[in-house]
């Protein structure tokens, strides 16, 4: 049976209480839009979140949703995908979250290349907690709900993403819902880690990245030839998206920075040490005969025979 | 001889657990029980480690003593480490060729360790080198084997191809070899010991070469003073494990399907057994995916992910670990889901004593992370209880649908017992409330029992969240919601209370109408089982009452033995603070106010057991032992 | 009318703050004792936020009652909400263009709030909408102030320049000009409110006029019908501050010269108005540095990294950030680094309900960490307690060389009082063992005594390690110098049992041969207090047992009281599992067996306080409080 | 007073209890001569360590040392730093310690710019724990202390400095002991944060990086004429350095990747916020005058008058 869902069907009950016109809407609308597109089957879809305006996104969808703790969104990720590969992981975490708080769990994520998608919300701004800065708002900049100038760096995200080892690395931009909805259906389609950095503006406590600001700036790098696609090794692709990234000025570049299609999965090198992993994974796993273990005396004796005396 | 205590000595990375291990193997095949712990420094080459162990011709022995009758030692520093743990009569095997070796020459020697040395040196009258002490010895009733381990490795390249380089790593096996014979164990045995090492090959032939020659040149010039009667245990089948293999064993056999964690002694090791036997024999049985993380932050968490899709799931860490996993703890409790943590306890606080033992993170378990939320508390003493409290962690954590936290040590790690073969029919694995088919109604928090229905991630829309939440998973911040899925989540407290029946928690040993009552957790119960048995010798009859799940804790037994003994009721416990009866305080309302306790990071010996609770008897009213290197 | 209870309703980001405000500065002007408790969900706009506050001409109020005299609304959900609130003779100030409203048509309302307000109006035969509510309410008894805000603000928009889209801004400005009138308040006080608010230009302006308007059309209808005795408290100077304002000072005062920190609700407020005042006044006095790091790892670990070059340093935090702080802590104890965690409790577990108030971590930061070591737990009642207790906690941190954690919560940060002005004299600074000039044989962990000598980094060669170490700081293994240091770090434990006065533990209030005992901690005191004057009122005299420092517990005089009251000895507190009633048991071995608890996430007033306690003298073991929206 | 302290006046009486031939002696010897050269007084030094085989260095310096958790060496050094600015502040930590369980701090670290330096023991391996793979071995290596090759990707940690913000990237070896202490030295004279990756033998679990694989590898970037330094912005040195770093084969350069002396470290940046930073940080502040505040009744007035009726 072809499912025939409308993106409105993955709305969910629960009222959306972000502020009237803030930028997360646009995302929660590109996914809506995915994954009818995609003809994603709610209970295979798993939305996991940090804490954050951006954490409340699950409760908003008709799929599955974790909404979980403070910068830890990956690691529930992680074990839920790596449990059932058969599921669809996507997760929705906050700049704070994932780059704040989460940077550690960020950039393992990389060395693993977990078929997941990774959304950033990119407001600049710790939102929930009132506007303070996150590590993605430039020194020097002073949004409406700091008092006094940041005293931070940024962080640029793409390039930590791409030396974190992330294949799939995007820049999308919440009031681009279309763009976005690309994105996020090229996101889900690579195999391995996607992470998208999806700008977003917080109306409430950020007047500086504003829809204004966006506009204005934004360009396509596919529209402008930018090619992402690794054809044999990494280098010099790499290089070349991390310069992207730094482009400075008053152009900000949305789209695909680099997409690397030839690094196994971890799911893939799982398989290499258990061969059976994706047929019967840990989550579809019998572990008892009405009530007895699985694992008979016979055989306990067989696995840990090197124990006997 | 019923019973043999022996101590091995050596610097880290230089072949000591080959040689206990080969012993332990070899003393098993020939109908012994055996147990050894090993004690070592947080280091990987270099300094003093040695393992303390005991092979027993009566019983499967879980309790360890001093003095010991034989010290095999690899280097100078074991000698200067042990000599006063050395019974009347006892054996020496050491190195002639370090005779002139002083103790101050010894880099790896830590200045406490020298100074308390150099101290009973100068009480004794002994000169600071090698020599003056084993001639002390000698003339103190000590049957010193001086071989010459140059001589030994030396002989050992003549008959082999082994070159200078490598002659070294054989001084395992001139202890290995020493030991056998004087302790007169059967060749075939050690050939068996070897073999289980060695497997095959040429380092298993030159081992076994060699050890021959060793052992000859001392059974002909010292015979086999030490023989052990002949075993009369009838023990069955037996394996020889540590508490990460048994702990490991108990996992697989419960259903545990993914392990996550990050290396931290003493736990790590359990993880690696795990890792060994992922394909679970590749019996069409399925697999068991062993997970490395960037942390524990990300290793509680992704069981926890893990968990929410149906699998039977654990982590394991020890106390710094355990710390980071504190507010995972409180997910799992807030969304019913089942979480183990399987906690090996080591020296606090911080990093402590990494590779020392204790059993000092009793309190932060039972009380770990902000908010209240229901959960449960195991704690083994030894390693057949650990074995089942595996699987019955994995069980109550998924008919409770809470996180367990399953307490074990660094004592119980890496002691190596021989235990008896368990036997898999009481296996049992109950999976708790799960629904298969959610219908349209399904509520995943349905406010009917305190036990949610639990569908897995992928069979319906469910919804998690940290926050409060109502029946669905939503966030609510409802006073009347917030009242029900409280008072639904803290039932499970009560529930447990009410279905886990007080001989689970708690096992009481000894003398039915003692002259005292000991009363202690984990490891701790080898040392009081062993004290009891000399207590009686004493004419003093004990019991001893174990507790084995804190949350829930066995507050009648408990009451009611406080009750008929209250002044004879000591605490012991491998902390400062007497955690145990701090619970026992707060759950029961007793004031046990008598302690014996330990936080040397060294395991309490039952010898000193006895002799501390015979002070007690005598009107002390708290004992803090300190025998161990 | 000696005070007046009154609601302020409106949504998130909606002005309400400003509203309250204003009419705190305007009573505190006038001379009353104001305080005021902000309840919020955790959401940025939209969502329902109210402020239930209380007006005095006597004292300076502690504790909150239902039902109020007064509900100003600023839209239809708030008086849906809140109209059961309402007390015989109250007024209502409403916005009548919304007559027409239904409740199932405002999206803000959570689905269980609707449900039970629908049940409510069914139960009471009112249909939906707003006006026929507001028909209720008048026919029974309640006073209804119907303004178009419409209109008003129209008018407004005639008198000013200000644009349609700004004017909605000012309905926070109708709801006080209709509050003052109906109160009463001097206009000038009114003025003076809203310049505080506004300091001066355009805004101010606009407000004043239009306040004005409002005020006038009110008071021509309806008088001043609930004006309240003139002052007769007198209560010297005072400040208007919240809690977390009010540590803030303490901490100021109290030498802190550095905070960490990580936002998190409700303790980041703290660190801002830190922040706010980072010059310290530019007076030659220095300033003060306030780090925002990446998470509550890094946050509480450079505050013990800052705390060894000699900062008097602090890092505050709530539930979840303080779970990322435990291993930190167990470093400072066995470093014997000072340090204060103000950790400002809300509801839990996990995220839990983030803008709403608890006391659920208190046995999860009495036990924090693995390991043992010491600490010391203080935990303040009001914001004069907060002010002192700031101060102490950085004066015991530095005098016993630990981790202070200083517990508050989220009634406490966000609770608006007038208090008196400190008086300063009484600040004393205690830095403890410090040596300025270390010799050549100085030891930073010296066995001397149980508190070491400390000097900072830069002064001399220190070393601190996590690990167990020696007299230097080196690591060390040995047994006997773990005895020796384990020994020295937890004897600091009796020392302070000895030094800290049992009156700096516990304070009691109330009647002196009592009928009833309270006992209770933290933001139950001013419940409590209260409920003390209502019960007397009925003829039941009470005592309240207020713990302010868990550790050292209050062992004697619980002790005491126990033994003559246990019958009728009350624990009252704002969470599940009656936990400082665990720690009575703990640490004073008493049973407390009846409780009032309250876990809604709203504070305890002290009506609903006074019955509770009137249904447990008749017999009951346990009341549950629900009351607040 | 000039100072005329040799290397050995550094050294603790501590014994140093790596195994025979650990790549770490060569990181300690630098270290020693490295001060001794820079003459700098030991009580103006602090060694942060984290925990590990690396994080016993501290122990044998005769400087100031805070050995302290797993993870967090860069949170300690960090407070100790912004409390007294005075103090010379080094890190030495392993590379599980920083690329691992604390890189979620390294990725902070480089967005403050705080003047100190962070060395790590890159040596593939969590060593303490009995030889793990680290976040710097590659993917399908098995050391012989790994029963299985390791699954996980290498993260580039000169890559990730640089994306993360660090001031000063560098990568030195400790079997060429002379040439790290120069980077040592430089490390230290640079203003803002300093990175090292120093490749350090693990002779006892990895017989993988030995020192005849690094020996037969390792290439000096400013003899082969690299020029490490941004001129005017941050771009195009930083992705010519990221390139460099990914360059493949079998040639490891060492040397300077990357400096940029014109970032405010984060001290400058607090300076311009409170002008009495530098004078009188934190840590050299009076508090009490005989046991009584320094806060006068009249200062608190004045310093929050906003709260007095
Ligand atoms: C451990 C922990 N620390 C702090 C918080 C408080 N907190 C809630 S949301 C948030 C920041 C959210 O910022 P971001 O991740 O950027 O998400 P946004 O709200 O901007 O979508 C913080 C710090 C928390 N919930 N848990
Ligand atoms: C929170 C925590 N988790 C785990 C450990 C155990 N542990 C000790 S050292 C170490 C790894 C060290 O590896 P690395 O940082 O690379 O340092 P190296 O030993 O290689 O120098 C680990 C995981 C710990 N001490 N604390
Ligand atoms: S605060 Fe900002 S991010 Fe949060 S909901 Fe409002 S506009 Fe969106
Ligand atoms: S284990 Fe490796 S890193 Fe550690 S001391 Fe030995 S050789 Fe050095
Ligand atoms: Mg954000
Ligand atoms: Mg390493």
């Amino acid at each position: 049976m072809v499912l025939e869902l409308k993106p409105t069907d993955y709305k969910s009950s629960v009222w959306v209480d972000w502020c009237p016109g803030c930028g997360n809407f646009g995302i929660l609308s590109a996914m809506y839009q995915a994954f009818a597109e995609l003809k994603l089957y709610p209970r295979k879809i798993v939305v996991v979140s940090g804490i954050g305006c951006s954490g409340k996104t699950p409760h908003f969808l008709n799929v599955q949703g974790v909404h979980t703790l403070h910068g830890r969104a990956l690691p529930y990720a992680e074990g839920i995908k790596i449990a059932n590969p058969e599921l669809e992981v996507l997760v929705n975490a906050g700049d704070g979250d994932l780059l704040g708080i989460g940077a550690g769990h960020f950039v393992a994520l990389g060395r693993r290349n977990i078929d997941m998608v990774v959304m950033m919300h990119d407001n600049t701004v710790y939102a929930l907690t009132k506007g303070q800065a996150a590590p993605t708002l430039e020194r020097g900049a002073k949004p409406k709900s700091l008092p006094k100038p940041n005293i931070q760096d940024a962080v640029n995200p793409i390039a930590l993403a791409i030396a974190s080892g992330y294949t799939f690395v995007a820049r999308g931009y919440s009031g681009k819902v279309k763009h976005l909805k690309e994105l996020i259906k090229a996101a889900i389609q690579h195999k391995g880690s996607a992470f998208l950095d999806i700008l977003q503006p917080c109306v409430t406590y950020d007047n500086i990245h504003t829809y204004d600001y966006y506009n204005e700036r934004v360009y396509d790098l596919q529209e402008s030839g930018y090619d992402p696609e690794v054809k044999g090794e990494p280098e010099p692709k790499i290089s070349e998206a991390i310069a992207k990234s730094y482009e400075k000025g008053n152009k900000i570049p949305i789209g695909i920075f680099y997409r690397n299609p030839n690094v196994p999965t971890f799911e893939e090198r799982l398989k290499e040490r258990i061969p059976s992993y994706m047929q019967s994974p840990p989550a579809a796993q019998i572990i008892d005969k009405s009530g007895k273990t699985v694992i008979s005396q016979e055989l306990f004796e067989k696995i840990f025979e090197n124990y006997l005396v | 001889m019923k019973s043999l205590n022996y101590l091995l000595g050596g610097p880290q990375g230089g072949g000591l657990e080959t040689s206990s291990q080969v012993l332990s193997w070899a003393f098993a095949k020939s109908g012994y029980g055996v147990i050894s712990d090993r004690e070592y420094y947080s280091n990987i080459v270099g300094r003093h480690s040695y393992i303390h162990a005991k092979a027993d011709s009566e019983e499967l022995p879980k309790d360890l003593q001093y003095p010991v009758k034989l010290l095999g030692a690899m280097d100078a520093e074991s000698v200067f480490t042990h000599f006063t743990d050395l019974d009347s009569g006892a054996y020496v095997i050491y190195n002639s060729d370090l005779n002139s070796t002083r103790l101050s020459q010894i880099p790896s020697v830590e200045p406490e360790v020298g100074e308390k040395i150099l101290k009973i040196l100068k009480k004794l009258n002994i000169e600071q080198d090698l020599g003056s002490l084993v001639n002390y010895l000698k003339d103190n009733g000590v049957n010193v084997v001086g071989l010459s381990y140059r001589d030994l490795l030396s002989e050992l390249q003549k008959k082999t191809n082994i070159v200078a380089a490598q002659a070294s790593r054989y001084i395992s096996t001139i202890i290995i070899g020493a030991s056998a014979a004087l302790v007169g164990i059967d060749p075939e045995a050690v050939k068996y010991g070897l073999t289980r090492r060695f497997k095959s090959g040429p380092v298993l032939e030159h081992n076994l070469t060699f050890s021959e020659i060793v052992s000859e040149i001392v059974s002909s010039n010292f015979g086999s003073p030490l023989k052990l009667d002949p075993p009369r245990g009838n023990f069955g089948r037996l394996m020889i494990v540590s508490g990460n293999d048994i702990v490991a064993m108990g996992k697989v056999v419960g259903g545990l399907r993914m392990q996550t964690y990050y290396p931290i002694t003493p736990a790590a090791d359990e993880s690696f057994t795990l890792e060994e036997h992922e394909r679970l024999g590749e019996a069409g049985i399925g697999s068991l995916t062993v997970f490395q993380l960037e942390d524990e932050l990300a290793a509680v968490n992704a069981a926890i992910g893990a968990s929410l899709t149906g699998t039977r799931v654990a982590a394991a860490t020890s106390g710094p670990g355990f710390d980071l996993m504190v507010e995972g703890l409180g997910w799992a409790g807030m969304n019913e889901a089942p979480v183990v943590i399987t906690y090996y306890q080591r020296g606090g606080p911080s990093t402590g004593q990494p590779t020392r033992g204790g059993q000092s993170d009793l309190l932060s378990s039972v009380f770990a992370s902000h908010g209240e939320y229901p959960r449960m508390v195991l704690a083994s003493g030894d390693h057949e209880e650990a074995f089942w409290d595996a699987i019955d962690a994995l069980n109550y954590a998924e008919v409770y649908q809470i996180p367990v936290i399953h307490l074990v040590d660094k004592f119980l790690a890496n002691t190596i017992r021989s235990v008896a073969f368990p036997d898999l029919s009481k296996a049992y694995i109950n999976r708790g409330k799960i629904v298969q088919e959610p219908g349209k109604d399904y509520k995943r928090f349905s406010f009917e029992s305190p036990v949610s229905p639990r569908a897995f991630l992928g069979k319906t829309l469910v919804w998690y969240t940290g926050d409060e939440h109502n029946e669905e998973g939503h966030i609510s911040e409802e006073p009347e919601n917030r009242i029900k899925i409280m008072n639904k989540r803290m039932e499970k407290l009560e529930l447990i209370e009410q279905e886990v029946p007080e001989e689970r928690r708690v096992s009481i040993y000894g003398d039915e109408s003692p002259d005292v009552v000991l009363y202690g957790w984990g490891f701790v119960k080898g040392a009081a089982l062993g004290a009891i048995k000399m207590l009686k010798e004493e004419g003093v009859k004990a019991m001893y009452v174990h507790v084995r799940t804190f949350i829930p804790f066995p507050k009648n037994t408990v009451k009611n033995i406080y009750s008929k003994y209250k002044d004879v009721m000591i605490d012991v416990e491998h902390n400062y603070l007497g955690q145990a009866a701090v619970l026992a305080s707060a759950f029961a309302n007793v004031e046990i106010k008598k302690h014996i306790l330990k936080y040397t990071g060294r395991p309490i010996y039952s010898n000193e057991l006895k002799n501390a609770v015979m002070r007690i008897l005598k009107g002390s009213e708290k004992e803090v032992l300190e025998y161990g290197a």
